[in-house]
């Protein structure tokens, strides 16, 4: 079994390999041949959890050793592979949720000559991503976490032509570059503290070191997990990524990449756990995202972006479940699954959308698309509803929990944490509204593209719809599936371990509190964009509307702060190292010369001028001699 | 007597050096032929000398010793430990490809006046096996004043390679580019015969020192390592810290570290690429090389005395180099910069004094190698299609030229150390072992691994995104021959990254020899725990990684 | 009347004195070398009065080559009979000395001439004038320069083959003085090389007002220095009483105590010791072109016929130092701690003096120059060293250095154009391009001057550093390398030129030489790489004669 | 009368011929100073030889005087050979080679 292990990476890898390398005679079946690596990998994944769920729940997890990678001295590090719960929940989720955006992709990037090269960069982030879960040490998790970076700046960039995209993708890399700084260094920490950074043992003796030790590595962690997870302060990237493919976006900047910030999380709990003010920070960070991706999702009038705002805001309440410990990891990882789940599909929609209105991504040039692409409109439609946490869909179970959950940390904190949940749910609420009503309800506000010509939206061939039909039913029911008796928690306690938080409120109570702002939200979104009709270019709003327009000037913050600066300082060094460091070289070479060329002048010709040298050289040899003997 | 493997490494590429100059004018690429074939059977001399090896067996091994100059106490004396033997196999890999990227480096301009007796081709050629000649023995050279010598007179060759064969494609004009030229060639020598000659102070040092304190003197690295662990030579610390810094500061010119890096740009910029890659990732080796072995083992005390200033002057250059490369607007320039930056990370390694960083350091010399090969041939033949070296003057090429901008991201990820490829696994042990012993130098550091990322994806957006330009859009792809020489870099990174251990197998002896010489021990983990593999369940894996036990225990 | 008595006294000792004068006997055999030579000399001066003016070059190269040769298989033939090391003794009535280090530079010196005779030799590089085969000499030196008694002799192929005599007088000048063991002998040897010197400069065939002007400069200052040195003599003596160096030597050390109390007033009076030991060394150093004597050379080099600069710059150097090594060891080690301090200045002038000037130089014999004028400076720092370590080093410099001097000049005389030697520098531009050969030739002997390894410049640049940094000279050392990293940016200027710039159209052409100059070459070049690549039995061989006969 | 006296001479003398080697521009003048100072140390020899009652000094002098007679030989033919070149016997005017 354990050797099933290996393979879940190696294939997706073989056919990063075949397609990049293969060449242009693979670019009639490159697709195809992505496509059924993936789901190859999903089979074995599959084959494993059956395997997996016939054993007891205490001796579920595998481990495969595949070579010893970096051996010096006392640094070990292994390429060896982890498989237990919390890993295979990850495998299900990426595997699935890739092979079902493979398909999609198959129809989406048909007219796209560079194909094949899309869906080897899409089978090596699989691969990567896979590699990331499944590491069992975290520097071997260090090389997935970089791989899916790299699989993602391929992605996002894939239109390179398009300067903005190369910008986006270059920009996540580096901005994901801080983050992984943050890794490294944890690691680092890990190796000094424990001289191995092995889960096992790192995990099962964290109480030997020192809390400030621990808290370091787990701020460190943080700082990783922020910015792959796209978290305040590193976030600004994801927004732009939405320069890439829609189906990028939907694996990777919101099913499955993005999420990886949470796992580590969770995967690291037992440091956390012994590091409470490392905690803290990880529920700030959760709750600041959770408002900020909200606040940023109601302003958008670009869909993805809107999405995207949202899925930052989604992870945000993952990061903040994962911040409150024993009682939350479980929860994250469940408002993961589901997210997965219905936030893919929500691209998947949008991206149909934008296939049938020229590549419009502008919301306020929608409207009235449910007539014209019903099962878009459907699909659509379940993955808003599971979003904004409607009663019964998946949503609703995992997000109710982190909320409840998030009370239940107890004291101020917790009230403060579980009112930022709730008004986050109310937002969202409120933007996810609005992105429905502006795209397929209300008049038709549709204008020519570049080309002229009028947008003819239609359904989109099935080999897009099946997808967003299988994700649709995954976040209809997945959420309640988990929550059956409660089989999800079972399932990733003997990992993550699991505690009941003493709640404030009652669980009834946070349901029903939730259910209020969640309807005020549709309420006032519908006011303001389901009464009356909508204006094709946006008014210019309030101020938090327009600083929300710019991503509540992250990226300003950034430009004057960092890059500024940077530039200056580039330049000046620049300077410096031709005028000064080589000026002082070039400098003492032209001292020699000069000095020789006056030295030179002595050299008159004169005969008697060099009999007065020699006359004086001697005198000067006499007097030195005597002044030798006097002293 | 067995037969002198060593030696025949070494004189294989210079006889085959005398044989590529012989070949008369018109034979011009019968002379390419015969230099590949000697650079092959250099690579094949060298292969045997690595599988001969025993990284389990004495420090020096394969070791020669003929009397040579007994008035000067100089012996020739040829030995080879993990490292060098490493470094040799990095030398011998790189040259053919070397050779192969500057087929047509040295071919006459078209137009060119007929001159029976000037022969560029043959000169360029022979010029390049020379230097490998000489770069080889002084790795394998364990006699202080034999390495001396072909320290030095390496610089003469190289100095010919880049005064006489320079980038034509200087986008200015052919005045303009000479006079460049010759100006980089010139301050590439004297900045290292400067180095060169304060060296030669301390070794002259040295011998005094050696014959004061052992009745005759001698430069045998062996036999002083011998005599200071024996006690019978005992330097006064003031003594051995001037010879150390004499050493050292050949050593860090060649390296080169800041601030005595500014030639290296010069000399990168207008150089041919394949010249390029033999300066940095060939000829400058020596110098870390030199670092790890003369400057640790002749004078231990001297260097942890010193260790301090070097490890911010390493820091300077990591820091210093990578925004140097995002401020530059010519390719080449960029590639230079970047490598100071990486000479700042190997020479940090160096003096961590921990075993992951001196190993690191080691793995680094080798990894940045092939990946500052691969980059810099690609980016060579970039230059030679569009005869620019400015960044502004491209965009948009992968467009066109898919392969040659593939090869060309690969080159710059291994730079920017991405996991996978080789150069990951050499910085993170660097960074490891900095961090270990100096955890703020190691922080700061990892500075560098962002600025990397920078500099790395400017110059592969500004030259290879965006819209196709007009100057670009006939481009032609990579041809074959290029393909040859790129796609063996870009395999022997990937192997290296994922599996890197047979390399650190040969490297740690050496590492650990070293180390034990300056008797430094790594710094010992707060608490340690004994990794025991996997969570008890699971009896199975148990044995199965318990070779990646013992974790930091030592 | 006290003095009137010495007086007197003085008087009947001399009078009384005759039949005790020893009858002087003379070792011939050890003084071969420089008899040979002398003789072949006179041979010479003979042939230019007997034989007709066809044969007389012939005749002369034959003998010259023929003497010399023997010479140095005599000087072989002693030094195998052990006069080097255990049978070294003073010969002829203690003024000459016989021992390791005289016979090693005799030998060197020999070795010098000879190969510079084939450059003297030398016919084919001017093209032929009315017919006639032309040397790089005078056609009637007598005849004023471009008056018709010169065409007249022009015409008539006249060559100065007088050269050869010449030579042969300076060399067997040469050979003694270092190993003159008195200061008269050293006073002597010092005119007999430099007077055939002198008019060996004003020789030159072409820019004979240049020739003519070097020969002025070097004969007047010349005679001022050698005036120093013999009033130094004269000091010395007056402070000894004695002129044999072991005399003065034991007079120093105080070994002697007898004095009688007329001498009291000046023997062992140290004012006169000091200022004469000056001006003896200001003498000599004159002749090495030491900092601040050495503003003749870069003239005299330049104006001088370039294979008499080659001889002078090679062969004066070596006889200089020879001679300054034995004052220095055998008469004055009892005040080493008065001069050495002096002689650090001078060898610290000299090196950083020559080096730096050299830098701005255009003319490729004066720039030569200069690097003479920095390398006496690095033998110095050898000289200083005082031990036996120090002599050898700097003997094997010596022997070093002397060839690749020759070889430079040599190859300066094949660069030429309408006006004879091109010797301006930009006039070499390019010139690897045009004769790649010669250019590499020129270049292996710049970097043996620059002192690059497997040239025998760092071999012996290595030695003397060595040899000083053991006699506690270490700052010499740093301040040598420093003065070397200056001195190599000039010799890379010129390779640079005759490399990587274009060669100028109106550019001179290579003359094609004899077998002898291409013969000189080689030599230079082997010697050059040989004591570079393998120098252990050469330092032997010095090490061996590192030791001085008293 | 105190022969150190003559030593006095000797110096003085020699100085003088040293200063107008340097003041003097005539080749043939500056050569006779050269004389002078050789003759200088002729009188210093000789006395010195009288000082030390031995015969060495008044040897030397001898010899000095024919190395002396030597050199004019060689520099009167030089000098001359110059004067008759450039019609001017000025050593300031031989200065073509220079820096």
């Amino acid at each position: 079994m354990e050797n099933l292990i290996g393979l879940l990476v190696a294939a997706p890898l073989l056919g990063a390999a075949l397609l990049l390398c293969g060449g242009r005679r693979l670019d009639g079946k490159g697709h195809y041949i992505g496509t059924v690596l993936a789901a190859a990998s999903f089979v074995i994944g599959a084959v494993l959890f059956a395997e997996m769920l016939g054993r007891g729940e205490h001796d579920r997890a595998l481990h495969s050793k595949v070579f010893s990678w970096i051996p010096v001295g006392g640094f070990r590090a292994d390429v060896a592979f982890q498989l237990d719960q919390l890993s295979m929940t990850f495998v299900l989720l990426i595997t699935g949720v890739g092979t079902l955006i493979h398909i999609y992709s198959i129809g989406y990037m048909e007219h796209d000559e560079r194909r094949r090269r899309f869906f080897g960069y899409l089978n090596l982030f699989l691969a990567a991503m896979l590699l990331l879960v499944l590491a069992d040490n975290y520097l071997l998790l260090y090389v997935g976490w970089e791989g899916v970076g790299l699989a993602s700046y391929l992605l996002i960039g894939f239109w390179q032509h398009k300067p903005s995209a190369a910008t986006a993708a270059k920009k996540a890399f580096i901005v994901n570059r801080v983050g992984d700084v943050g890794l490294s260094i944890a690691i680092m920490l890990m190796f000094t503290t424990f001289g191995t950074f092995t889960f096992a043992p790192v995990l099962t003796n964290v109480d030997h070191a020192s809390e400030g030790k621990l808290t370091a590595i787990g701020l460190m962690l943080l700082l990783a997990a922020c910015g792959k997870s796209a978290q305040v302060p590193l976030q600004s990237w994801l927004g732009d990524a939405m320069e890439g493919p829609t189906p990028v976006s939907a694996l990777i900047h919101a099913a499955t990449m993005v999420t990886a910030g949470v796992y580590l999380i969770t995967r690291s709990g037992a440091i956390f756990n012994a590091a409470p003010d490392a905690q803290t920070a990880v529920v700030t960070v959760g709750a600041v995202t959770l408002l900020f991706g909200a606040i940023v999702g109601c302003a958008k009038d670009d869909i993805k972006k809107a999405l995207a705002g949202s899925t930052m805001s989604q992870i945000g309440y993952m990061i903040l479940a994962a911040g409150l410990g024993p009682i939350g990891y479980v929860f994250a990882i469940m408002h993961l699954v589901t997210h997965g789940f219905f936030k893919a599909g929500l691209f998947l929609g949008a991206g149909s959308v934008m296939h049938a209105m020229n590549d419009e991504v502008d919301m306020r040039k929608y409207g009235a698309l449910r007539k014209y692409m019903p099962v878009t409109f459907v699909t659509f439609g379940l993955g808003y509803l599971a979003i904004i946490g409607f009663p019964g869909l998946s949503g609703f179970w995992s997000k109710d929990k982190i909320i409840e959950a998030a009370f239940a940390k107890g004291g101020t904190e917790g009230w403060i944490l579980g009112g930022a949940a709730l008004l986050g749910a109310a937002i969202t609420a409120y933007y996810m509204t609005r992105v429905m009503l502006l795209t397929f309800f209300g008049e038709k506000r549709w204008v020519p593209d570049e080309a002229g010509q009028e947008p003819h939206p239609h359904e989109s061939p099935s080999s897009m719809t099946i997808p967003m039909m299988v994700l649709a039913v995954g976040s209809v029911f997945a959420g309640g599936l988990f929550s059956l008796n409660d089989s999800f928690l079972k399932w990733l306690e003997p990992v993550t371990g699991h505690s009941h938080g003493d709640s404030p409120l009652s669980a009834a109570a946070v349901t029903g509190g939730t259910m209020v702002v969640l309807l005020i939200g549709v309420a006032l979104a519908w006011m303001q964009y389901g009464r009356r009709p909508v204006p094709r270019t946006a008014p210019r709003g309030s101020l938090l509307t327009r600083a929300a327009r710019r991503d509540l000037l992250q990226d300003d913050f950034n430009h004057v702060a960092l890059v500024k600066p940077g530039q200056y300082l580039t330049r000046g060094l620049v300077y410096v190292d031709h005028k000064l460091v080589d000026g002082v070289v070039n400098g003492t070479a032209a001292g020699v010369g000069g000095l020789s060329g006056r030295l030179r002048k002595l050299q008159n010709g004169y005969a008697r001028t060099y009999a007065v040298s020699m006359f004086g050289g001697t005198a000067v040899l006499i007097a030195a001699t005597l002044l030798m003997r006097a002293v | 007597m067995s037969f002198p493997l060593l030696t025949a490494t070494a004189v294989a590429p210079a006889l085959g050096a005398v044989v590529t100059a012989a070949v008369p004018a018109a034979q011009r690429a019968a002379a390419k032929w015969v230099a590949l074939g000697f650079s092959l059977l250099t690579l094949a001399l060298a292969a045997v000398v690595l599988v001969r090896f025993d990284p389990g067996g004495a420090r020096f091994q394969l070791t020669e010793s003929h009397a040579w100059i007994k008035d000067f106490g100089v012996r020739y004396e040829l030995g080879v430990d993990g490292i060098a033997v490493a470094l040799i196999a990095l030398t011998a890999v790189l040259i053919p490809f070397i050779i192969l990227a500057g087929w047509h480096d040295a071919d006459p301009l078209e137009g060119a006046r007929p001159n029976s007796r000037w022969r560029p081709t043959q000169g360029f050629f022979a010029l390049i096996l020379m230097v490998e000649a000489m770069v080889v023995i002084s790795f394998e050279a364990t006699d202080v004043f034999l390495f001396y010598i072909f320290f030095e007179a390496m610089l003469i060759p190289m100095y010919f390679l880049i005064g006489g064969f320079g980038d034509r494609a200087g986008g200015r004009s052919e005045e303009e580019t000479a006079t460049q030229r010759s100006y980089a060639a010139v301050k590439f020598l004297l900045y290292n015969l400067a180095g060169g000659l304060i060296m030669l102070a301390a070794v002259v040092g040295l011998y005094a020192v050696t014959a004061d304190e052992l009745g005759t003197g001698t430069f045998s690295l062996q036999e002083i390592v011998q005599a200071r662990a024996g006690g019978h030579l005992d330097m006064a610390s003031s003594t051995e810290r001037l010879l150390f810094l004499g050493f050292f500061f050949a050593f860090a010119v060649k390296a080169p570290l800041w601030p005595l890096h500014t030639w290296l740009p010069n000399a990168m910029g207008e150089a041919t690429a394949p010249v390029a890659v033999l300066i940095t990732a060939v000829v400058d080796k020596v110098g870390t090389f030199a670092m790890l072995r003369f400057c640790l083992q002749l004078f231990p005390e001297a260097s942890k005395w010193a260790t301090p200033a070097i490890m911010i002057l390493a820091l300077i250059s990591i820091i210093y180099g990578a925004l140097l490369a995002i401020g530059q607007r010519d390719i080449k320039r960029l590639i230079a910069y970047a490598s100071i930056s990486h000479f700042g990370f190997i020479i940090l390694g160096i003096f961590a004094m921990t075993t992951q960083g001196q190993g690191g350091a080691t793995l680094y010399m080798v990894n940045h190698g092939v990946s500052t090969a691969a980059l810099m041939l690609v980016a060579g033949f970039l230059i030679t299609r569009r005869g620019s070296r400015l960044i502004e003057d491209y965009g948009g090429v992968q467009k066109v030229a898919p392969v040659l901008a593939g090869t060309f991201l690969i080159g710059g990820l291994a730079t920017l150390s991405l996991p996978g490829l080789a150069p990951f696994v050499s910085e993170f042990l660097v960074l490891v072992g900095t961090f270990s012993r100096y955890p703020a130098f190691g922080v700061i550091a990892t500075v560098g691994i962002v600025l990397a990322a920078l500099y790395v994806l400017i110059l592969y957006q500004r030259t290879m995104t965006g819209p196709v330009k007009a100057e670009v859009r006939s481009m032609p792809d990579l041809r074959v021959r290029e393909l040859v020489v790129v796609a063996p870099l870009i395999a022997l990174l990937i192997f290296l990254g994922v599996y890197p251990k047979p390399l650190a197998d040969i490297v740690n002896p050496a590492v650990d020899h070293t180390m034990s010489v300056v008797d430094k021990k790594d710094p010992r983990p707060d608490h340690p725990v004994t990794d025991a593999g996997w969570f008890t369940y699971s009896p199975k894996s148990d044995g199965a990684s318990h070779d990646g036990a013992s974790g930091g225990a030592k | 009347m006290t003095h009137a008595a010495t007086v007197h006294s003085l008087w009947t000792t001399a009078a009384a004195a005759p039949d005790k004068i020893p009858s002087p006997d003379i070792e011939y055999g050890q003084l071969s070398p420089t008899l040979i030579v002398l003789g072949a000399a006179i041979v010479g001066v003979l042939i230019e009065a007997l034989l007709p003016r066809r044969q007389r070059y012939v005749a002369q190269v034959f003998v010259s080559v023929v003497a010399l040769a023997a010479a140095f298989a005599a000087v072989i033939g002693l030094a195998a009979g052990d006069y080097g090391t255990s049978k070294a003794h003073v010969a002829a009535m203690g003024a000459i000395a016989v021992d390791g280090p005289a016979l090693f530079l005799q030998g060197t010196i020999l070795l010098v001439a000879l190969v510079a005779v084939f450059t003297f030799a030398e016919r084919r590089l001017d093209p032929l004038v009315h017919g006639n085969r032309v040397d790089s000499f005078a056609a009637q030196a007598a005849a004023v320069p471009g008056g018709d008694a010169e065409k007249a002799a022009v015409k008539a192929g006249f060559t100065t083959t007088e050269v050869f005599p010449l030579v042969l007088f300076a060399v067997g000048g040469m050979l003694v003085f270092p190993s003159a063991n008195d200061l008269l002998t050293l006073f002597v040897a010092l005119e007999v090389f430099s007077l055939p010197l002198y008019v060996l400069c004003a020789l030159a065939r072409r820019h004979r007002a240049l020739s003519q002007e070097a020969a002025v400069k070097y004969f007047l200052l010349g005679a001022f220095s050698s005036a120093f040195l013999l009033f130094g003599i004269a000091l010395l003596y007056g402070y000894a009483g004695t002129v044999t160096y072991s005399g003065i030597a034991d007079v120093v050390d105080g070994q002697v105590r007898n004095v009688t109390p007329a001498l009291a007033g000046t023997m062992g009076n140290d004012a006169l010791l000091l200022i004469g030991g000056a001006m003896v060394l200001m003498g000599l150093l004159f002749k090495i072109g030491a900092v601040p004597f050495h503003m003749w050379t870069p003239d005299v080099y330049q104006g001088a016929p370039t294979p008499v600069t080659g001889f002078m710059a090679a062969a004066t150097k070596v006889a200089a130092f020879g001679a300054l090594l034995r004052l220095l060891y055998v008469v004055l080690p009892g005040l080493r701690w008065d001069w050495r301090p002096v002689m650090w200045g001078v060898a610290i002038v000299t090196m950083l003096g020559g080096a730096i000037v050299a830098v701005t130089q255009t003319d490729v014999k004066r720039l030569l120059a200069y690097s003479s004028i920095a390398h006496a400076g690095f033998i110095l720092a050898g000289v200083i060293a005082t031990t036996p370590d120090g002599v050898s080093s700097v003997l094997f410099y010596l022997a070093a250095y002397s060839f690749v001097t020759l070889g430079a000049f040599a190859v300066v005389t094949l660069v030429r154009d309408a006006g004879g030697e091109a010797t301006h520098l930009s006039k070499w531009a390019g010139l690897g391009r045009r004769s790649p050969l010669v250019a590499a030739v020129f270049a292996v002997f710049l970097l043996a001057f620059a002192g690059i390894p497997l040239t025998s410049g760092f071999a012996g640049k290595f030695a003397v550093f060595k040899a000083a940094a053991d006699g506690g000279a270490g700052a010499l050392v740093v301040i040598g390398v420093i003065s070397s990293a200056i001195a190599a940016f000039f010799y890379i200027r010129v390779i640079v030129l005759m490399f990587f710039s274009e060669p100028r159209t109106d550019g001179p052409s290579v003359a094609v030489p004899s077998p002898l100059t291409s013969s000189a070459i080689a030599i230079g070049v082997a010697v050059t790489l040989v004591l570079g690549v393998a120098p252990q039995y050469f330092l032997d061989l010095a090490s061996q004669a590192g030791v001085f006969v008293r | 009368m105190n022969p150190v006296n003559y030593l006095y001479l000797a110096a003085l003398l020699f100085t003088i011929g040293a200063a107008g080697v340097v003041i003097r521009r005539n080749a043939i003048v500056l050569f006779m100073c050269v004389e002078l100072m050789l003759n200088a140390c002729n009188l210093a020899f000789v006395t010195f030889s009288r000082l030390h009652g031995n015969l060495d000094g008044q040897i030397i002098a001898f010899f000095t005087m024919v190395v002396a007679a030597a050199e004019v030989v060689v520099g009167l033919a030089i000098i001359v050979s110059v004067f008759r070149s450039r019609h001017s016997a000025s050593v300031d005017d031989a200065s073509l080679m220079k820096l």
